[in-house]
């Protein structure tokens, strides 16, 4: 079975066999052995050298830590699209979404205005701190969601950018 | 215990520091009361302690900050201590004012000294009579935006504004140019407002890059006031403290004896009893300067728990209960080295936003000299009504190289899955030379990480090697078959497990 | 590290002290190899070392203790030095004179010194010409039952048999009477060859109701012999230690002093080199006699470790690459109290049969001051091959009223599922008035706990409601329909959670 | 509905019903509230009172800890047998198991010998130490399955007795 994975804008595909110490899986010109040996702890062999790596599959989202670095790779569901909206978000570059939850300070933009990328786009509150939102490319502010003192989830852009073509 | 110090204690906190409060009253046999918001409901320290009383809904004004709801519940289950913690209304003495109306003992100093120390201006004022160094600067707060133009002109930029309530980064801004001085000061009054409910800031000359370095102090009834060494945190990220180590690499014998004597010094000007730090910048001549003191147990207090052996939350209730500091105490010296780690709920990988959800995997770190004081576990939902620290990781060794290399694997070794933690940039910053050297200094973080970037790509084929057992093993995610394969992957290692961080991500 | 002691470290043990050691090596950025037997495939110390290489089937004599085997590994793996951790082939001479030709460094004493102090009949000489005091007894070992009989009826009843080679209890035998001798002889011989493959056994007179008391000693190849303070072992079952602590409450600092340098002129005369053990029995006049010197890192190192901030097994390292013993170390004070408790696999209600099975739930207790040195986790099966120690539990704390304290929270805290444990016991041995008072002696179990019995019925209920909760959320058990309700439950409790010891099971 | 757990010769019968916060438990006449607050760990109170308590359900058996206090609960099966060999064990009195396997170094009793109760009866050796089993109560050895020396498992008794008619 093949099976795939996303990473920002990148994909990477698996292929899984069933051996009696575990599984095998072949990841380009690689093949490692992976046995899960407690719940969301597995050892993996590749060549000889031996890894120890947690990992745990929720929504459409596997979580996965390496000595302390952690790696978050999306499943495509069947419809090719990316499941969780972390996933869409970090991919689509003209759009702006609040970090987490929280709360509009200061937009710092207004519609129509040309923008660089990391210049600063608005202020938002969230764990009493303030977090400033930077722009991801260079282009034009097309559409701005919300206002000052607004709150904001994570499913609505705060700002829509419009984005010069490649 | 032969003698019972307190009844029963209220925990007026949450989180990991309320854990470590009713660890301490465990050992003391003394039974406590946990208080949560519906956001905490079966959060660890509700668990732990002997009874645990909803106090209202997530926001912390209608919850853990409501001191007159949390008075009563105190009395209603039979307290006769409430012990505040750290943040909440530690540092806020309508609850000293308010627990001693009821009859109930506050752990912590008078109302009075910590109306004083709490106001940075007055208490500024006060040490400097006293012969303590302090930062040029404002003798009082700023009405207007006019004063504080000026103040700025006095001392000369880059200035600092921070807020008179103050503590922990908030409400703090430094300034470099006059333009933006207006701006500032206005969002350090916002910031100050949302987490103090106080407005009030100040403006000081801002002292560049110097090393953050504070001394433990004890007082209790008996004319005792001592310190217990100092707390190196000149590691920070937006004026946060983020790693902690004891002793510092910066101190001398002499001077610590008198930074410590003038530290003892602050306590006894404020008429202070029971734990509190004094904090001073230390400038690259070496002198210091009178910051400011907290006026509770800090954070960081268990670098200073493991090199001299002393409980100091313990000590916190005994000297509240009257009794004399312990004579282990007063003799106690520093032994080895010891260094915390604060892991945040907050992404270092992208300009380290907070992270919210539900810890879907979790195992602490264990073996000789490990300590971890944590609020959560696994399953825990790790929501955004609260301060990001999740945990705190405190090693000792015997010597600085040896509690850097122990702390480097713990964190290796400590596992969070579901939400992002610091613990990958914690290890960078760890392993970096300058640190390792010792060289310390408040722009730590902003000079030598301020372009960091971490490289997974030769880490994700073996990611992605390990999500595909994990899915096949039962996980509810559907992975979908790709009709056809590709050809080679770009993502191939360039050696088994040379996981490095080399490519901007 | 600026310099490396070692290439790479081949760990020749398992369990908990292998765990322990991988964990020293990583601190000193030195790789492992752990070995294992097919027993103990994906066990905890096989997970953390950097290579885990399986050794021979499950009896240890096929596997841990096959030193050829074992040593020709090293080889394999790049290794240039072996730690034996303790048991095993920790005590064999056997083992660094097989290292020696194959030009690895052992890490531990001499062949020479191991096999002097391994003879307990010759080191008993040895040490008595050296001035230092031996029990009366056997001036050579017994070859036939009437050498022991004269033997013993010239030191008088009662009398101990022991193994020559012996330690942990193993081939000992208390003997009151004549008649028991032949058989008592019989038996210690048998475990003596089963436990150590050498059934020789000596007799000496038994001295009653001792205190155990040891010192930690190092000694380096630049002249330097040290002693690390005493650790208290009196508190035993079947001659196994369960319980150990430090400072030990029955030595005035005279007297630890007399005993420290009686343990430093040990090593001397034993031209002893790394960590040892030198053990006295203290009888109640406040005299002390040698018993014997353990050539290795003892179970119980961490107490002495958490008191005197020393890490021992890193200076075992150090030492063996032939460092000087740390400055720090050649300074070292006590300060504090910790008290050790190993956790056996053993059904302490039914007459303390060693248990085995899965490990269903596993949780470790946390906290300041807790340390837990454990070679198990959660879905570990622990079998019958081998020693049923799973964990050993430590805690420190200022006084020695706070670590009794602080050790009978962490037990409760500590849940084991699946296998029996003894912490219900520790908890009990830790709670009695006479442990509190200090009055511990090797009788102390007998003594006070010969008809321990526990009263389950009062948690009957609970545990019933627990089970019924737990079996209807998904459990694969199927619970039985019964046709009808009884009439009242016979195990009413008497009040909430008074869950206490009245009733013999 | 009722469920029924054995503890040696005891039995008890709890009823189990759903409520919001979780279950309710009647066992006799106290009515206990618990939850699973994680996997394995339970809260529970009783007239106001609050525990908490570890519980795993493994093959008709059901392990509790309760402040460091363990014990184990047996579940009967359809046919009203105690499935675990260890329960059978445990409430059979007239046949003597060995602890866990293990060598039989020595046997202290003969056939057709009368025994008191707790009369020692024969020697195992089991993780290098020789573990003495007693008698469970007075009675006749009527059959003993091993010699000295030999191999025992836990499923034979190696002694069993002819216990009098009480």
């Amino acid at each position: 079975m093949i099976n795939q994975f996303a990473y920002n804008d990148e994909t990477v595909e698996t292929r899984l066999k069933t051996v009696p110490s575990g599984f095998e899986v072949s990841v380009g010109e690689n093949i490692y052995l992976v046995s899960e040996i407690a719940p969301g702890k597995f050892q993996t062999h590749l060549n000889g050298a031996r890894k120890l790596v947690c990992c745990v599959v929720k929504e459409n989202r596997s979580y996965i830590d390496i000595d302390g670095m952690l790696i978050e790779l999306d499943i495509p569901s069947d419809d090719g699209n990316m499941a969780s909206s972390a996933a869409a978000h970090a991919i689509a570059k003209d759009k702006i979404f609040a970090p987490m939850p929280g709360t509009i300070v200061k937009l710092l933009v207004k519609e129509g205005e040309k923008v660089e990328a990391k210049q600063p786009m608005v202020i938002v509150e969230a764990m009493k701190m303030e977090n400033q939102v930077n722009s991801p490319a260079s282009g034009t502010v097309k559409k701005i969601n919300f206002k000052d003192g607004e709150q904001v989830g994570t499913e609505i852009p705060i700002i829509e950018l419009e984005l010069p073509v490649p | 215990m032969s003698k019972k110090l307190f009844k029963k204690i209220l925990v007026a906190n949450r989180g990991e520091i309320a854990v470590r409060v009713i660890r301490a009253c465990k050992l003391l046999d003394i039974p406590t009361v946990a208080i949560y918001s519906t956001a905490d409901k079966n959060a660890l320290h509700t668990l732990l302690a002997d009874e645990a009383v909803e106090i209202g809904p997530p926001p912390p004004r209608e919850s853990y900050l409501d001191f007159k709801k949390i008075v009563e519940t105190a009395r209603a289950h039979k307290c006769d201590a409430i012990h505040p913690g750290y943040g909440f209304l530690s540092e806020n003495p309508q609850l000293p004012i308010a627990c001693e109306k009821a009859r109930l003992t506050f752990i912590g100093p008078s109302a009075e000294a910590m109306r004083l120390l709490g106001n940075k201006v007055q208490s500024r004022i006060k040490m400097a009579t006293a012969g303590v160094p302090i930062i040029p600067g404002m003798k009082a707060s700023g009405e207007n935006i006019f004063q504080f133009e000026s103040a700025a002109e006095e001392a000369g930029y880059p200035v600092l504004i921070k807020a008179a309530a103050g503590g922990g980064g908030k409400g703090m801004r430094i300034v470099n140019r006059r333009e933006d001085l207006a701006s500032s000061v206005e969002a350090a009054k916002r910031e100050a407002k949302n987490a103090f409910g106080d407005d009030t800031v100040y403006l000081e000359k801002y002292i560049e890059n110097p090393r953050h370095i504070e001394f433990q102090v004890l007082a209790d009834d008996h004319g005792n006031t001592i310190h217990l060494f100092e707390r190196e945190c000149s590691v920070q990220r937006r004026h946060q403290k983020i790693i902690e180590e004891t002793p510092s690499t910066a101190l001398t014998p002499a001077l610590r004896v008198q930074m410590g004597n003038a530290a003892v010094r602050v306590a006894n000007a404020a008429g202070y009893r029971n734990a509190g730090t004094v904090e001073f910048l230390f400038d690259k001549s070496g002198s210091f300067y009178f910051l400011e003191m907290n006026t509770r147990i800090q954070v960081e207090h268990p670098v200073t728990e493991m090199t001299t052996g002393v409980d100091l939350v313990v000590e916190q209730i005994r000297i509240a209960a009257g009794e004399k500091i312990s004579d282990y105490v007063l003799e106690a010296k520093q032994r080895g080295h010891a260094i915390e780690c604060r892991i945040y709920a907050e992404d270092a990988e992208n300009n380290f936003l907070p992270s919210s959800g539900e810890i879907l995997f979790y195992q602490e770190p264990v073996g000789p000299g490990i300590r971890v004081d944590s609020g959560v576990e696994q399953g825990t939902v790790v929501g955004v009504e609260y301060d990001p620290i999740l945990a705190k990781l405190i090693v000792y060794a015997p010597t600085r190289e040896l509690a850097i290399s122990k702390m480097i694997q713990a964190l290796k070794e400590y596992k969070f899955l579901g939400i992002k933690t610091s613990r990958k940039f914690m290890i960078d910053v760890l392993s970096h030379p300058e640190f390792k050297a010792g060289n310390t200094y408040t722009n730590f973080i902003e000079k030598h990480f301020s372009d960091r970037t971490v490289d997974v790509v030769p880490a994700l084929e073996l990611a992605a090697a390990v999500s595909t057992v994990a899915m096949a093993q039962g996980s509810k995610a559907r992975p979908t078959a790709v009709k056809q394969a590709k050809g080679l992957s770009p993502w191939q290692t360039i050696g088994p497990w040379e996981i490095g961080m080399r490519i901007t991500k």
